[in-house]
């Protein structure tokens, strides 16, 4: 089963590198962006389970102990199937 | 992927960089047509890179003997003997197509390469350092190459932990389609407990270490000598990611299982992965070796035969065990999390036999696979000599004062602080002399010795006069040691040129070594490794000659190194050598008067001996309080660059008087260097340097917050350094 | 000092650690192995070290974080034990919530290595003790993510509880943005929790103390330490 | 005007980070996960234009020259709206 959890920063947290993007993109002649924040995704791949909400169980387990700092992120999982 | 036993076609030999004679002598070599994977072994063993077929016969001129040199050329890396039970080991190697590619892996992965070369040798690395050449500032890949690639040689060193302490940056047009990535590394061992890559003892298990193979930089051997068309940029060949991760977790594995005494024999897998890696142990051990691919641990799936052996996966290496040590080594290795399997053994037939899926894929004389390898006298052309020219003869299109100012803001004289920033160059806790000055200093464990390091080369000089510029390409190395009171022991070399196929830039490259072999012999300086890169150029449009020299310098005692900052007011400024005022190929001639041309300066390497001796015994008998060698810009370049690192000024009192003034202050005649004495020993000391026939002039005073030039306006510190500090950042940043 | 320095896979400035510990205090540290469920017995100091612990892969210290012997870290923390976070030691200390707020990529998006200036806000903890209050000591960085970021409420309660213990300044002492190298908010470079007994740090104390190599502003922080813990032994 | 960006590595393209986190998920106890690559992500807001296909054309000259890295990266532009 294939899965995806994406984590993006919480609003009212500053994103440095997404700043420093908008600049980069704007140097580039790149016009029209108005913001830009940077998140991360990941693409899961899981063992057999075919069970959608035990998969889905363990990724917020993973998300929460792991790949989120629940501190200053959100974070979404989505099971692919 | 084709199968093994695809017909071998002449488009397929063509594809695989092997030319039609070089495919007969391997027809004629193994009494048939080979299989897909023998021909893929073949592409790599006797591509450029690997076999050196083009430069091996010159190579051999290169002094490689001295005292104390423990291994020459012909390992992973050059090792010297630096007393009290220890050893230097270092090399220098490039990436140049890769980094051209994808410049932050390509740069990542070249500095991961050359820090495996030295930690299986059985050294912990202390030391990082790189030579780059960029394409013209203004050329539109430049700035995204230089950014990346400074990422990248960051990214990995700070990652793995050695300090980044040195190297160079330069800008040519003529880089313009191959930007150039030498990496060097520097490691210290016991002297007793140096490891090498001869296998030894028949049945002994061959261990794979590391990380997984994947289809990394497959053809990545071959891609490395092979020249750049329009297309290059569309083939993006599989680019390899470093993981500097890994391949920490792997040095202390490595360190840890040597150290327990498990290792007969270790090669890293550098180019050409598992095929150069295992075919050399056993080659190197008069020992056959065979493989079984079905236990190399791989990270895709359906890997065949032809590409486990040309993979270019990094962090891997390839290890002979004592077989009663396998359990002691995998448990370390597994402590460490890193993959590890037996995938061979030994043999007593001096055959390499690769099987897959228990079929044989190769089978083939592994000794002869290097030795008989194609070696080419190359027919080559040396360029005329350009005329001198006489100083007399350049109009000074600028004042002093103005030209300085200029000079000091050009891309190549400016300050490499936006690189070196990002390298930690700190880490270790050992960097005495930190970049920015001649070499740095290095201290050996608790000290009181230390270690001088540094890279240099002056392109255009080699491609004005290759001899020459070979010869100042060690001259300035050397000096550079000197000056900070080390002596010099050792030099790593990466040779950097054009298509050798072109008697012109053969040469070139034959021109290069020559110069290099002499100052080498007449310096006691000698080559204990290097790395050959030819091919760099793009439609036909070479590199400029680019011989990087690494050099490695021992000094007794730390504390006594100098530096280029002025220490104190009121010091007396002494030049030593002797100034012609040579303007040919000078910074002064291209950056002001807009000329590239001319004679450069030669070299005298008795002079330079005796200079760089005086120096060096005034800088450790303590009469010395700063010095600095004289390169690219010549004297006041120097005298600012003194000035700026100390911000102290300085009032000159040297008036030029049979040279023109912009010659005296802007010529680049060699083996000069600039010190700082106590004023109330100058005379002393210039009495002693002619006594020892050397050269010494009173040149100035250290003092104030400006350098007074005769006839010209006052130039503040504060102004020089902003001049030298802020063209790089504001390049990098898209201002310029 | 009983001092223990932890071992992570990826964390390379242990032996600089061990050397300074050693240098200053005279006692070398035990080295402690990121799988050690326990802390050697009568260990008075925990120090994580620089580095980049499993690559800084996912997160800076995200993963270091999370093992076994942060759990007794956690434990002797909550007992009052001194615990010291450098670099990497930092951002472990962060993701392990040890310490508050995060610490993000520079403002240049660059790694940086060079000497900065930190004022010591207060000498009266057992980490500043060996300054003055209001002193500029001269420490370098090597950090590609070190820029210091945590909600408005929680900054307002390190500015009010004096939990800022350096901050990155011009040689003069002025906070100045021209001198905070990689923009971290307020320039905090090093604050401690509630109870006083964590400290983490961006720049490398234990590089600068020996004055043969160099400047030696950051002896103080180690004899200071010293002296504390012999005090209270 | 709302956009996401996904950068993805190509196959067959090393993902250390990948690994070291499915190694970390593992020590933590999480069961059941085979694979792990890590990817970005990149929320973007866009200047008035209601124009999609403007808007994606944009995105795309952003991706291309900035965001991704097209020698070993992959990306996917979605316009939200
Ligand atoms: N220009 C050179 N000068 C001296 N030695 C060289 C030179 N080029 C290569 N060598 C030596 O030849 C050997 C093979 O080099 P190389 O193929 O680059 O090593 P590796 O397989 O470790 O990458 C090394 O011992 C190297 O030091
Ligand atoms: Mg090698």
């Amino acid at each position: 089963m294939k899965a995806r959890v994406t984590v993006t920063l919480k609003t009212g947290i500053l994103d440095p590198q997404g700043k420093a993007i908008e600049g980069a993109l704007r140097a580039l002649g790149i016009e029209g962006i108005a913001s830009v924040r940077q998140g991360k995704m990941f693409e899961i791949e899981l063992d057999g389970t075919a069970d959608r909400a035990k998969a889905e169980a363990l990724l917020k387990q993973a998300a929460d102990k792991l790949l989120a700092n629940t501190v200053i992120e959100n974070y979404r999982v989505d099971v692919l199937g | 992927m084709l199968p093994n036993d695809t017909p071998i076609t002449p488009e397929l030999v063509a594809e695989h960089g092997l030319k039609a004679d070089e495919y007969e002598r391997i027809l004629k070599l193994i009494g048939r047509a080979p299989t897909l994977t023998e021909l893929g072994i073949f592409s790599a063993m006797w591509n450029e890179h690997c076999s050196y077929k083009s430069s091996k016969v010159h190579l051999r001129g290169l002094p490689t003997k001295a005292p104390w040199v423990i291994q020459g050329p012909g390992e992973n890396a050059g090792v010297i003997d630096i007393g009290d039970g220890l050893a230097c080991v270092f090399k220098m190697e490039s990436h140049n197509h890769p980094s051209y590619i994808e410049p932050y892996q390509g740069a990542a992965t070249g500095v991961g390469g050359i820090l495996r070369d030295v930690f299986t040798m059985g050294a912990r690395p202390v030391a990082c350092l790189n030579a780059l050449s960029f394409g013209a500032p203004g050329h539109p890949k430049t700035r995204h190459l230089v950014g990346g690639v400074v990422a990248g040689i960051g990214g990995y060193g700070n990652s793995f932990g050695v300090p980044t302490v040195a190297g160079s940056v330069r800008f040519h047009a003529r880089y313009d389609g191959n930007c150039l990535v030498n990496a060097m590394a520097v490691g210290l061992a016991h002297k007793d407990q140096i490891f090498y890559a001869a296998a030894s003892g028949v049945g002994m298990p061959i261990v794979y270490l590391g990380s997984k193979t994947g289809r990394d930089g497959i053809h990545g051997a071959s891609m490395a000598s092979a020249e750049f068309g329009e297309d290059s940029e569309e083939k993006r060949p599989t680019v390899q990611v470093g993981d500097p991760f890994s391949e920490k977790l792997l040095l202390e594995a490595c360190l840890e299982i040597m150290a327990k005494g498990c290792v007969i024999a270790i090669q890293d897998m550098g180019a050409a992965g598992l095929t150069s890696s295992a075919t050399e142990m056993g080659a190197k051990g008069d020992l056959g070796v065979t493989l079984d691919l079905d236990k190399v641990p791989c990270r895709e799936e359906g890997m065949t035969a032809y590409e486990m052996m040309l993979s270019e996966s990094q962090e891997r290496m390839l290890m002979v065990l004592k077989p009663e040590k396998e359990k002691e080594a995998e448990a370390i290795f597994r402590k460490w999390g890193l993959d590890f399997a037996i995938v061979g053994e030994t043999t007593p037939t001096k055959r390499f036999i690769v099987k897959h899926g228990g079929q044989v894929m190769a089978d083939l004389p592994i000794k002869e696979l290097g030795s008989q390898a194609p070696e080419y006298k190359r027919p080559f052309v040396s360029a005329a000599k350009l005329p001198v020219i006489e100083a007399e003869d350049v109009t000074a299109p600028k004042g002093t004062a103005e030209a300085l100012e200029i000079l000091l803001a050009t891309p190549d004289l400016c300050s490499k602080r936006w690189v070196w920033e990002q390298y930690d160059h700190v880490i270790g806790g050992n960097t005495v002399q930190r970049p920015g000055g001649d070499a740095a200093v290095v201290r050996v464990e608790e000290g009181p010795k230390a270690l001088a390091l540094t890279t240099d080369v002056t392109p255009r000089y080699c491609e004005a006069d290759p001899f020459e510029g070979g010869k100042q390409a060690v001259a300035e190395c050397w000096r550079n040691i000197t000056a900070v009171g080390a002596t010099p022991l050792a030099i790593t070399d990466n040779l950097n040129f054009g298509n050798p196929e072109r008697p012109e830039i053969m040469g070139q490259f034959v021109g290069c070594v020559r110069g290099i072999a002499e100052a080498c012999k007449a310096l006691d300086f000698p080559v204990v490794s290097g790395n050959v890169s030819l091919y760099n150029e793009t439609n036909g449009k070479a590199i400029l000659p680019t011989p990087s020299i690494g050099g490695v310098g021992l000094i007794a005692d730390f504390t006594r190194s100098a530096s280029i900052a002025f220490k104190r007011e009121g010091e007396a400024i002494l030049l030593v050598g002797e100034t012609t005022g040579w303007l040919g190929q000078s910074m002064y001639l291209r950056d002001i008067c807009g000329r590239e041309d001319g004679a450069p300066p030669p070299v005298d390497l008795t002079e330079e001996r005796e200079n760089g001796d005086f120096v060096r015994a005034l800088i450790l008998d303590g009469t010395a309080t700063a010095a600095h060698d004289l390169s690219d810009g010549g004297l006041l370049v120097a005298l600012a660059e003194m000035a700026i690192a100390s911000g102290i000024g300085a009032t000159l009192t040297a008036a030029p008087t049979d040279i023109p003034e912009h010659a005296f202050w802007f010529g680049e005649d060699q083996a000069r260097y600039l010190v700082t004495v106590p004023a109330a020993k100058a005379d002393a000391v210039i009495a002693r340097a002619r006594e020892t026939g050397v050269l010494a002039a009173h040149v100035g005073v250290t003092g104030g917050d400006a350098l007074l030039i005769e006839g010209e306006r006052p130039l503040p510190v504060a102004r020089l350094r902003h001049q030298f500090e802020h063209w790089l950042p504001a390049y990098m940043a898209g201002e310029l | 000092m009983k001092a223990a320095v932890l071992v992570f896979p990826g964390i390379n400035r242990e032996r600089d650690m061990a050397r300074t510990l050693k240098l200053v205090s005279g006692q070398a540290p035990a080295m402690v192995w990121h799988a050690e469920t326990a802390l050697p017995a009568g260990t008075d100091l925990v120090v994580i070290p620089g580095g980049f612990s499993y690559g800084d892969y996912l997160r800076c210290g995200a993963i270091a974080a999370r093992s076994p012997v942060m759990d007794a870290v956690r434990a002797f923390a909550a007992k009052g034990g001194l615990v010291l976070g450098v670099c990497n030691g930092f951002q472990i200390l962060c993701e392990a919530g040890l310490l508050p707020g995060v610490l993000m990529r520079n403002q240049q998006l660059r790694f940086i290595c060079r000497d900065v200036y930190l004022k010591v806000e207060r000498s009266n903890t057992p980490f500043t003790r060996g300054y003055n209050a209001g002193q500029v000591i001269r420490v370098p960085v090597a950090h590609g993510e070190g820029n210091y970021i945590a909600d408005g409420e929680t900054v307002a309660r390190l500015e009010g509880e004096g939990r800022v213990l350096f901050r990155y300044c011009s040689p003069d002492g002025m906070v100045d943005p021209n001198w905070n190298h990689n923009g971290a908010i307020n320039a905090i470079a090093g604050i401690v929790n509630e109870r006083g007994n964590v400290l983490g740090m961006m720049p490398h104390p234990e590089n600068h103390v020996e004055a043969s190599i160099g400047p030696t502003d950051g002896r103080g922080l180690f004899a200071g330490l010293a002296e504390a813990l012999a005090k209270a032994a």
